[in-house]
């Protein structure tokens, strides 16, 4: 096998550069410095912060995960320090770990996510804010709020003036088109959409006859969600020019080229840190040690190879058939 | 405030061999290697099978009920039931097999609580107080050891227990509902009925159904002796990203909570994490009503 | 174990009674006879054929199959015999077997529906139609297209007048809101909805840089889609009065059972039939057994047990706990 | 037109033993009981692991190599390589371990055509060949054996074919694209050279990568020789239902499907089903420029 060096993996996302193409969900990889000792987090492409409101949140009652064939529902509810513990105690240690720091908001309001975005918009080291517009598993401003393209270009408006960091929109798959939700995003200012959140899902305890959740539903991730992610990802892709973040599923950095394939610029590793804590530094490694075999000297000759943004979705893939293999 | 860098890794694991300890129940012991940080009684691990294993995605948290030095690392015991995909995959490896573990996690007992120990097992909750009597043994301390279950049969481990135990002298005192052997009734039943017979100040570890630790928890905040419970709770990652092993706090425990600088990873003022603040808390930090 | 009989089983879906609520699901069952010396199809709810168009359609390009994490995908692209071989052929040998026949019925504008219904809507043995607005394997006529709530109540205004027997519209998932489809279908006249048919999804070959199946995507079926198929099946049943059939990833009685006490009135087992060819009676088999058990006595004591039509999704289920375990 | 009532049924098989037959290939046995339809050769079984073996949802098809009658219904026996996933989950099952078997599915190669039976066998291709070797021995008919690979050690199963054909006295050809043993070359080369030598009339019966399999189609149809070829497909059911294992059928073989009642469960004018009217097909059947 060819050494893994020498293979170009940076990419932009806006204003942002990053060494490689692979994110920490947020949500599942805490603040960032939780894993710390066993990833090197200034390794990744960055880390995306568990998402933070303007106030702490405690989060949903128990039980907050309930495992499905291929997958996981959670039931979190946004629990996070808040505002100001995030800024005053979180950021400073991830900032000295070296990590690309892409910030996680939420709000129940535009307004409240302008308030988080004039704190936090010009803060040091936070190279970019992903807007959690998707949240399944909160009674207000979770992903049904959002779901409204023109709600969501909007409100990129409003937030676009507040920071020159990047600003991406990350969008719920649960909705008849992805593609209008990245284009209403694009047209409002976005630098790129995170295609996508968990889906809504729901599981029952026919023993105790009640939700295996605290709450009647929770959001899905994990392989099982993968194909749906991916097509999700490949429809964003082909809707807007600005880059797409792939997410959902991804274990692998076979997973991670997938997605790049279908149009990603960059991916997201989440529930898999759940299951091997140094799964985002692998992701790296193995895509990698992949495209080195494949003798691909940067991973921008890579991506959209199996994307035709001109095509509708289901034509592309069959259309062109490279031979990187 | 308990340690916060946490010392677990994820290493490769084999079987040493896996055996049927009564009622269902296997005793499975597993070579890690050395770089592995050896757990304390009321650590966890995550066991993790793997696609060609297994349909079960998340690892498994499982009490680590034994361990010991061994050849080329440590060797750690553990003593589970075969109730679901994950633990029924589990049963079926054969020795050599591999598979993934993370540990150790979690907080354990304080055992080094001056007083003398009162470990209270229920059912397979035996597991973490086995390891328990291990270490206290290792440390030349007596202990007391209420072992319940529904019958006689139920009393898995056993024999293991009496095996610790005689080396030192410790007493086992042993409990079933249907009185099949041991005095008939509850384990708690049994604590309030020889607490005064015991060498005081007692310290209380206990681990079984949460039913039976609620009645612990409630017996010893009662009596103003200290007790630790080893929780469950559903989980996911084990090491405190995902925040899905809640807690609830007590209303004393939020209180405190404002002042002290609990880490995040632990919790926040409503809700404790079982996986990084225990799985093992003192009865004063939970909420006992809102505890399934 | 109290012996499986006497449980009451019976359900009704508009005109149309069932000895049961398992159906075997369209396009997993064949034309109904296939998997008659393994299933006795007599002890079925009933058997819904493969859905048949106006002309034969062979179907899609290889490959039509691929396994991801806990389901699978596929590209059939409704190969079927086509209306008129349906007739001569399929329906007779099926009604000699004895089955409740719900024939399913495919089109590409609302015309060609109301031609297969005006041809088959007085056939002698057939108890209900099931129309597939929602297969996400064909190019036109497909889920995109019938996604539309007016569209939907117009085309069945039009064919409700066409037969007496059962009108069941069968929903896609992909879409922001089922319970608004769902509406639709009960306000044009449908007797009843299927919620859900497959999910949008892709795979990718990375060794030969396509698809892995013959089109871009194709619909996930099997247990990874059961957390979603169950709240969108829930959503729809807290939106309409008209009987909701579950559909996605119901493997086992313990995943019929789960369904029906979010709010089904029948269920439709699909994937599971290519892993075990007698699921479809296993199931019913299984759900009478976890009945009796459970000493209910009547199936529709169950049903919705876990849903609060008036509630919306996400409260509906902690607030209820009811006592039959 | 083929048998429509299928036959197969859905059994409970036992690993009676699997060994290692060289190139990472498995040799695997399987018990299963009397009520089982005993397959013929070509004809192949849906193998199902389960959650607590494999992530696997599919069951996997597989080829008979071997069958004999055994104490309480039939032995089968399997020739595979660990793959991926679901025959990675296969290798790891130890003797006794259960699991499900769906079959015989699909037809076989029609051996009983008059002839001298030509077997040609790329790589694993063999397992079935094997069983049509043991087959045309039973009933006394000479055959000649070929067998081609990678290399030497890439002729899994070749001890097996010899066992088999010298109890006939029918002979083995060897091939080998490195030329390590026998013939240098692909074993299309190898038939076209040895062909002339063969009592006439011939009848092929091949078993390969489809590449392979798709030179002895073209081979034997410019030369007028009956082929029959194993061909595979992803599958999903293995019965019919799915329609997901589509083969291009040729413009000739459209042509006659329009006259002919082929049943549906095996396809239609464009596309034949490889589990109901395959795995074997005559070279005739086929469109082999549409097929991967
Ligand atoms: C800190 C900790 C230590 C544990 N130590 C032991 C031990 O020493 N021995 C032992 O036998 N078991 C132990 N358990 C429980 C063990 O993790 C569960 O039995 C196991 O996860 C079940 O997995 P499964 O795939 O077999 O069952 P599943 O198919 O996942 O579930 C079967 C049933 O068990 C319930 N369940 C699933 N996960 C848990 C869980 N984490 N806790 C409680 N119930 C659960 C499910 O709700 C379901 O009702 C421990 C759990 C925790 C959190
Ligand atoms: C009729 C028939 C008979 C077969 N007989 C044998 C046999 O005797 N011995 C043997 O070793 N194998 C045989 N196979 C192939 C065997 O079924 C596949 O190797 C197996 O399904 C792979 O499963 P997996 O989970 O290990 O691999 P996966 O993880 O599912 O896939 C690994 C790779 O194999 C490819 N693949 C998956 N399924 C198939 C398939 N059905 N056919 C071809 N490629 C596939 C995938 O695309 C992927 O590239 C046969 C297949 C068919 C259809
Ligand atoms: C336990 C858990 C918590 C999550 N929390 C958040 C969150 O706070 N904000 C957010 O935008 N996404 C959150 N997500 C979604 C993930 O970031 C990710 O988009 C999703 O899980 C799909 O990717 P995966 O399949 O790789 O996990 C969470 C996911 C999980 C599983
Ligand atoms: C191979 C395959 C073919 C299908 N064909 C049809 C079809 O022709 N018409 C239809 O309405 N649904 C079709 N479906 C959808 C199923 O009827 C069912 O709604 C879906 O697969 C979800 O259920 P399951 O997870 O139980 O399979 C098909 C599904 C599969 C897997
Ligand atoms: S299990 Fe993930 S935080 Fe405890
Ligand atoms: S595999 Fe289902 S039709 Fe052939």
């Amino acid at each position: 096998m060819t050494p893994p060096r020498g293979v170009d993996l940076r990419v932009r996302i806006g204003p942002m550069a990053l060494a490689n193409p692979v994110l920490a969900a947020s949500g599942t990889f805490g603040y960032g410095d939780e894993l710390a000792h066993v990833v090197d987090v200034a390794a990744l492409g960055g880390v995306i912060t568990k998402t933070v409101t303007l106030k702490p949140r405690a989060g949903n009652p128990p039980r907050r995960i309930a495992e499905t064939a291929g997958g996981m529902l959670n039931s979190i509810g946004l629990e996070n320090v808040g505002l100001q513990a995030f800024v005053r105690e979180k950021l400073p240690r991830l900032r000295a770990l070296g990590a690309t720091i892409v910030a996680s908001l939420g709000g129940e309001t535009p307004r409240d996510l302008e308030r988080l975005l004039e704190a936090l918009g010009g803060e040091r080291g936070v190279s970019g804010f992903e807007i959690n517009f998707s949240c399944p598993n909160i009674a207000r401003g979770g992903a049904r709020y959002w779901a409204v393209p023109r709600r969501l270009e909007r409100t990129l408006q409003r937030l676009r003036p507040l920071t020159r960091a990047a600003l991406i929109a990350k969008l719920p798959p649960d909705v008849t088109s992805v593609a209008d939700l990245a284009v209403a995003c694009e047209q409002g200012g976005a630098d790129a959409v995170t295609a996508v959140n968990t889906f809504v899902g729901m599981a029952v305890d026919l023993e105790h006859m009640t939700s295996r959740l605290g709450r009647a539903t929770g959001g899905l991730s994990g392989p099982a969600i993968k194909p749906l992610a991916l097509a999700r990802c490949h429809e964003a892709a082909c809707a807007v020019r600005i880059p797409v973040i792939g997410s959902g599923g991804i274990m692998s950095g076979r997973d991670a080229l997938e997605f790049i394939a279908v149009g990603a610029t960059a991916v997201q590793v989440g529930t898999a840190s759940f299951i091997h804590p140094r799964a985002t530094l692998d992701v790296v490694e193995e895509m990698r040690a992949l495209l080195a075999e494949r003798r691909i000297a940067r991973l921008l000759d890579w991506r959209a190879v199996l994307a035709d943004p001109a095509a509708r979705p289901p034509a592309a893939l069959n259309r062109r058939r490279t031979s990187h293999g | 405030m308990k340690r916060v860098t946490p010392g677990w890794t994820q290493v490769s694991a084999r079987v040493v061999r896996q055996r049927a300890v009564g009622a269902g129940h296997l005793w499975l012991d597993l070579a890690v290697p050395r770089a592995f940080d050896p757990p304390a009684p009321g650590q966890f691990v995550q066991l993790l099978l793997g696609p060609t294993a297994t349909a079960a995605l998340l690892p498994r948290p499982m009490s680590v009920a034994a361990c010991r030095r061994a050849r080329h690392g440590w060797e750690l015991g553990f003593l589970y039931a075969p109730i679901g995909t994950g633990t029924r995959a589990l049963a079926a490896l054969e020795e050599d097999a591999t598979l993934e573990l993370l540990g150790p996690l979690g907080h354990g007992f304080p055992l080094e609580q001056p007083g003398t120990p009162v470990l209270v097992a229920g059912g397979r909750g035996v597991a973490p107080l086995l390891f328990a009597a291990d270490a206290l043994a290792r440390s030349r301390r007596r202990c007391e050891f209420l072992f319940g279950a529904r019958s006689r049969t139920q009393l898995v481990g056993l024999p293991d227990a009496r095996a610790r135990l005689e080396r030192l002298g410790g007493r086992i005192h042993l409990c079933t509902d249907d009185g099949s052997v041991g005095f008939r009734g509850h384990v708690v039943a049994l604590l309030e009925r020889i607490a005064a017979r015991l060498k005081p100040p007692l310290v209380v570890h206990a681990c079984g159904p949460h039913a039976m630790l609620k009645a612990v928890a409630r017996w010893s905040l009662a009596r103003g002796v200290p007790s630790h419970l080893a929780m469950e709770s559903i989980m996911a990652c084990g090491t405190g990203v995902c925040r899905g092993c809640p807690l609830p706090r007590s209303p004393r425990a939020r209180a405190a909570f404002r002042g002290a600088r609990t880490p995040s990873l632990y919790g926040n003022e409503e809700w404790a994490m079982c996986c990084t603040e225990g799985p093992v808390f003192e009865a004063a930090a939970l909420d006992w009503e809102r505890i399934e």
